[in-house]
């Protein structure tokens, strides 16, 4: 692959600065938790099922605990000690907190240091079921082969996991790599996660365990018919960031959208909330072997991609950080980044070429995920295929993992299969053009290019040297990302963020961040 | 090659039939380009399937040029065929907003001169739609594509309440702000989840009794003045129309109102 | 998601209506993509004179998703829009050539048993036409997409008169070869030539009495076995149509007629 | 723009031996002349119109003298025996010739010297009038500034001149820079030019002078109105190569196919007729300042354009010396290939990169006609208007001087309005998006484009060499080229072949090769 000269001290630099600034949230969070990080524990321990009303029982305990303003303890203790000193399983002690039978609060009479015990028992239990998935995974992989890059992400989106499954596996026979679930407009606002499997929804599909059930088993099916293996993706992000992961864990999902930032800057979540829920979630998607894809992308939706791309690349030094703060190794880090210049731009290829190509050499172990252009798509579907063909190309030559596969129709609607299917067919053909491409040309020195990367790359660490002054809830406060600004109390779900008590205990922490060290 | 072009082009509707068929390369070749999925699977008898759905559609000579399966059960097909019948364009007649556009000076004007206060104007971004370029693009100081947005104009006063507003809550702050204008932005149309919003959100403000209130205008990329109408909004404004659009017509619009109602009230 | 789609989508025609409806992301939902101009100037009226189009398509919902203008007085538009009455897929019925088709041996051995002697096949691409690929695909040793041509046929005898043959020239050459098959080959369609072409073919062999002394064949990238028999010929073949193909649709051709005539024949 | 390295000692050795193998030709061909040829003289002296049975006059003529048996001398002599013996003009006495009034074989009574002056004079007034429209061409473009590459070139083929002019009009108000009125099918084998205003042609419309002087007044009203010159290309190929190069030069064409074994291979016409009228043929277009195009593309739709690729370079080579043996300047010599590899093969892109790049560099003069897609063109519109897009780049890349527009509805219908007004957006927008990707790149030294450059040197040089050995009639006959087997005495026309005579005189060939060098 040829490859650009980078000024490497510039970028230590850059990611001195975001090491700070995530030291600093980190140091400021810690003594937080939250309502949905309280749920996952409550999945992880196998809490599962609804109430009455449809309202989860992992809520149910975390409400029950909240309302009796104990929380902070953790639901890890609480549980333990329902246990230990009922003999009830946790499953049906959550099935009592729902019929109103029981109160956990009551039942506080089992030794703290049992309490943990047990705790960490439960926690190795739930950790052989990630391991069973991530074993079963790796299986697969080795069996058929891994896929060579880039992987052909599509999107499926009728908002009926049925009409979805039609879809998807429509798409892997075409030879799709990867499957999103791409999920209903507004579900991120929801403190809750839906329950079964769903079959309305607009612009997208309820992210719920059974849909991922049902989606994963369907491509396991096609996938060993096509021998190869099908990755399934989804959207652990919104108020209920951790719990998706755990859902994710569980159901073998093996991608999963997971920013620091997005639902802060485009949901208007609380930033602690977000920020709390992050760290958590991605210790589950780390310990379960989930690459994340970060939403970079989105800023270029709203700002200007010539403008606004060293917010990119300073926002991917920020999620790499607190990912590698959850302990997460590079190789899941699907930072994200996008193809949005506009076409009237003389050079827009190159340019948007000489940024991919920084990225790919500031991120080298990274499975970056590229995004289509969207903002300049038009009604003109036959223009918005030769958009997409270009920024296929620039994925080829730069050589990223993923590549989200542009729809000629993404101004018009959610895609039709056709859409999808020309989409595949468009990004298959460049990929085999191309093939070796990159590694037929050498970049100029000096030129247009390096100097495009050098002055993103520039830009983006005097942003971060701003943002390390005032820390990053100043940075938000100020509207330094995308130009939205969000108060540090605003936005919703603050009301969800918990001081931890004296015996908080989540015995989750240690073990998922050994197993990521384990990998 | 001017008279080959159909004559009185111009936009006023006229008395004599004027038929218009599509053009490929020939006057009156009625040449449609037309591509679809038909779930069944790829064979000799989809595809003479899809020339039945070509000739459904009223297109002549069905040409069927490309036909793949998608997926066992799904073909795709690209055809072209003639749409011989055309249409009459003598009949044709837009619903569109009708009102000279004015630049922001000569709206500021006019609102000084026919109001002497502010127009008030709210926008959101209802239900659970997160779109806020397209409100924005109307709202913000800056605008879009060259078009100074609401903001920077001397006289009028904006309320942008961004993006997933609740229905309920947009009506509490339309009428905290006592504004003149309610703005409503909906981009996401599956399952036509833009009309349940907006439907929604008219029948609210009736049963408030706040309806006549409000100037109520519907935006977006897929909204076009007759739908809004239908909806019970006052206009509707799509793709291509920015805040002097806007501005224009809803200053006419309130004047248009106020002198109405002077002329009713007794004297 | 079997259940979903359509049950009965074998080949064959069946007595129970079951209609199918252009598929976009969900079944029924009857999406449909169109592409086409209008020879009128880009505005607002333009857009609804477009959205008549749809309609009187039989689309529902149309979406104007594009228009441009092409020039002064032409708009080219991208469309979608529902097929909402589909069509009966039951009574769908193909015209093809109903022929199991047999491997280069298969036919050879057969011709040998049934015929005994080398049948003789005369191919033209005829009139102003210069395109030869497709007579070749069929015609040369090496064929075409990995099917042998007719002239590795160990039982049948060539003759390709390549292309440009005036159809007298092609009548005259096939009297002397004493061809039993004769292959035509038409490209260019533009203004109907293939079919002027093809019809004055036939016309001639019927002025000249000798029709029916030639299986008559007709190829091309735009032939259907319909058109070819709307023409007067025996059969038409298409793209992705073969030696092979035509090979076993002679051959078992010539032998049913070869046995018709026997049974004829007096004893 | 980045260069490949290529062996320059092979590039001379294989223009020797096609310097070779074209002087062979003219040697043998020297001593014929054709009745096209004989007609273009007519038409150059002014002769015009039709008889009763829409013959033109200069069939007329050129019969008549063909018929007397007399044409070896020319109708250059004959004609000056004409009008200097009964004080006619040649016009009149053509017109006298149609009416069965005048035997020109009865006229000769003026002295050869006299004749051959005469011939002169008239040769002056017809090179003059070809002057004024170079002259108004040049200032035309030197007002207007001239148009940068590539040169967007757009086919008009309704079969109507009428409607396509509409088509041309709207081409160039979309972007076109260059508007080719494709003709009729079968038009190449009349031995005569139609005459008048046409509106029924199959595939293209006829090439009549009318029809010329329309399109071309249409187009300078458009040129005019946009500000830039907008260039008229047709077909001066077939039985008429000569005529029409002088209709061309009387109606300011500026571009005209033009090769010398096109119609040889593709339309069997007589190699000796061919061969004689491409000479003369060029003569014309050279003087008149007119760009021809050559057609080597054609030998990729029949033959694989990987297998194949030698044969386009050696049909350059030799079109380049036959180009220069009838005066022309290189910088008039628009030699043509052409993107039709097999797009399901790997590196496509890479090695029509390559070749393209190539032939650019071994033709550095040349303005270049490079052809889009066409044999693996589908019913697919949508892969169509891709593979069209990655022409579009290689053409952008490799610095080609016109670009034909390719169609992505190629494998259904001769262009639709709109066909060609999404192709020109297809090629501006990957114009503008690569802008100066070439010079931002270097290609690697010894990889794969190398390689494959030299491969398509090596083997063009050896089939050059081949040729060179037995002559070009040998190679034409033994289906060197495109596979196809022409026989020297075969094919259409060779009736046309006339030996000249004594006092043969043809005052064009001196004048426009002085013309010519004047440049
Ligand atoms: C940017 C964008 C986003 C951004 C939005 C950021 C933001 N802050 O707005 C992000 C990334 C967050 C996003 C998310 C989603 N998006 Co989105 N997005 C787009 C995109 C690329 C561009 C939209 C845009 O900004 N257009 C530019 C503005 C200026 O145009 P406009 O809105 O039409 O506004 C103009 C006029 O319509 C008018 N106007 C608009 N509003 C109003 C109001 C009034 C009062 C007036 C007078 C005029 C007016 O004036 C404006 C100027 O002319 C489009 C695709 C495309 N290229 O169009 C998809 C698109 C709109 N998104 C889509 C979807 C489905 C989603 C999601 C639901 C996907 C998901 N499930 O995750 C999410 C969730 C959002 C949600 N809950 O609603 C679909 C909608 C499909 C449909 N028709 O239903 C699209 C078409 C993409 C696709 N093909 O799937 N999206
Ligand atoms: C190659 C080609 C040429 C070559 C032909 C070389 C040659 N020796 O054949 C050249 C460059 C000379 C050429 C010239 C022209 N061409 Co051309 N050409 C093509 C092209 C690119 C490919 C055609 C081809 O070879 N297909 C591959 C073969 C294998 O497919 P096929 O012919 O369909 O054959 C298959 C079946 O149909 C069937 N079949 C075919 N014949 C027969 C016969 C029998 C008996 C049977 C059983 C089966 C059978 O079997 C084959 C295998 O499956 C097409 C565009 C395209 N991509 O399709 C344009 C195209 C066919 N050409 C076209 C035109 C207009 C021309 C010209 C008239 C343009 C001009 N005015 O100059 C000229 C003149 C030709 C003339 N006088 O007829 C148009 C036709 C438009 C129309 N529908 O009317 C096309 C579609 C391009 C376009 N969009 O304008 N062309
Ligand atoms: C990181 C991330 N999370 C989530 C989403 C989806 O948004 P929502 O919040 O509507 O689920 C996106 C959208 O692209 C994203 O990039
Ligand atoms: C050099 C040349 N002449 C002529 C033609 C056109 O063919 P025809 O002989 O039908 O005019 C072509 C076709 O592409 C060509 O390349």
């Amino acid at each position: 692959m040829a490859e650009l000269r980078i000024d490497w001290d510039k970028v230590a630099k850059a990611r001195e600065a975001s090491s700070a600034i995530a030291d600093d949230v980190n140091d400021q969070l810690g003594r937080f938790t939250t309502v949905t990080v309280e749920r996952s524990i409550a999945r992880l321990f196998g809490i599962d099922g609804v109430d009455a009303f449809d309202v989860p029982l992992s809520n149910v305990v975390v409400d029950h605990l909240k309302d009796k303003n104990v929380l902070g303890e953790g639901v890890a203790y609480w549980l333990a000690q329902g246990v230990l000193t009922s003999g009830l399983s946790q499953q049906e002690l959550a099935e009592g907190i729902a019929a109103g039978d029981i109160d956990l609060t009551r039942l506080e009479q089992a030794d703290p240091y049992a309490c943990s015990l047990w705790a960490r028992e439960q926690a190795e239990k739930a950790l052989d079921r990630i391991r069973n998935n991530k074993r079963f995974r790796n299986d697969k992989i080795e069996q058929f082969g891994e896929r060579p890059s880039p992987l052909l992400y599509a999107i499926v989106a009728t908002g009926n996991i049925y009409e979805d499954i039609v879809q998807a596996k429509a798409a892997a026979r075409q030879g799709a790599d990867v499957i999103a679930v791409i999920r209903t407009t507004g579900q991120s606002l929801l403190d809750y996660v839906p329950y079964g499997a769903t079959t309305e929804g607009f612009g997208g599909t309820m992210a719920t365990q059974e849909n991922f059930r049902l989606m994963r088993a369907a491509l396991d099916e096609v996938g060993d018919e096509l021998g190869r293996y099908v990755r399934l993706c989804n959207y652990c992000s919104g108020l209920c960031m951790p719990e998706i992961a755990v859902m994710g864990a569980f159901e073998r999902l093996d991608v999963m959208l997971n920013d620091a930032l997005y639902g802060i800057l485009f949901r208007d979540i609380n930033m602690q909330r977000t920020l709390i829920d992050q760290s958590f979630s991605r210790m589950v998607n780390g310990a379960a072997g989930i690459i994340i894809n970060t939403g970079e992308d989105n800023y270029l939706t709203t700002a200007d991609a010539w403008e606004a791309a060293h917010t990119v690349l300073a926002s991917q030094l920020i999620n790499e950080q607190f990912a590698l703060r959850a302990g997460m190794a590079e190789e899941q880090m699907g930072l994200g980044h996008a193809f949005e210049m506009n076409p009237e731009l003389t050079n827009s290829f190159v340019f948007e070429l000489a940024q991919a190509q920084m990225a790919r050499q500031i991120f080298p172990k990274a499975p970056l995920k590229y995004m289509p252009p969207t903002k300049y798509m038009t009604g003109n579907i036959f223009r918005g295929h030769i958009q997409d063909a270009l920024f296929n190309a620039v994925t080829v030559l730069t050589d990223q993992r993923f590549l989200l596969l542009g729809m000629m129709t993404e101004a018009i609607h959610t895609p039709h299969m056709s859409d999808r299917a020309l989409a595949i067919e468009n990004a298959r053909y460049i990929k085999r053009a191309m093939a070796d491409f990159s590694s037929e040309i050498e970049y100029k020195e000096g030129g247009l290019m390096e100097r495009r990367a050098d002055q993103v790359l520039s830009e983006a660490l005097e942003f971060l040297e701003n943002i390390r002054v005032d820390g990053l809830f100043h940075a938000l406060e100020t509207g330094l990302f995308a130009g939205i600004k969000r108060r540090s109390t605003g936005g919703k779900g603050l009301d969800g963020v918990i001081a931890k008590g004296e015996r908080y205990d989540n015995p989750f922490v240690d073990l998922f961040m050994t197993e990521q060290r384990g990998e | 090659m001017k008279h080959r072009i159909p004559e009185h082009e111009g936009e006023n509707a006229m008395s004599t039939e004027h038929r218009v068929k599509p053009y490929g390369d020939t006057m009156n070749d009625g040449r449609v380009q037309v591509s679809f999925t038909l779930p069944v699977p790829d064979s000799d008898r989809a595809v003479e399937a899809a020339r039945e759905i070509m000739l459904s559609m009223g297109l002549a000579d069905p040409l069927i040029a490309w036909h793949e399966a998608l997926d066992e059960g799904f073909t795709f097909f690209v055809a072209y065929g003639s749409h011989e019948k055309g249409i009459d364009y003598s009949k044709i007649k837009v619903q569109t907003v009708d009102v000279h556009v004015m630049s922001m000076e000569e709206t500021d004007a006019m609102i000084r001169e026919r109001f002497g206060r502010k127009i008030k104007v709210i926008g959101a971004s209802t239900g659970t739609d997160a779109h806020t370029v397209g409100i924005d693009a109307i709202m913000n100081m800056k605008g879009y594509a060259g078009h100074f947005g609401l903001e920077r104009y001397d006289m009028i006063e904006t309320l942008n309440l961004g993006s997933q507003v609740p229905n309920e809550e947009f009506i509490r702050e339309a009428i905290a702000f006592d504004a003149d204008v309610m703005l409503v932005s909906q981009t996401v149309t599956q399952k036509d989840v833009h009309i349940q919003n907006v439907t929604e959100l008219v029948e609210l403000l009736e049963a408030e009794s706040v309806r006549e209130r409000f100037l109520l205008i519907l935006g977006g990329p897929r909204v076009t003045h007759e739908l809004a109408k239908e909806l019970g909004c006052d206009a509707g404004f799509g793709l291509g129309k920015y805040a002097d659009d806007v501005a224009s017509y809803f200053v006419t619009e309130l004047d248009k109102r106020r002198r109405a109602e002077r002329n009713s009230t007794p004297t």
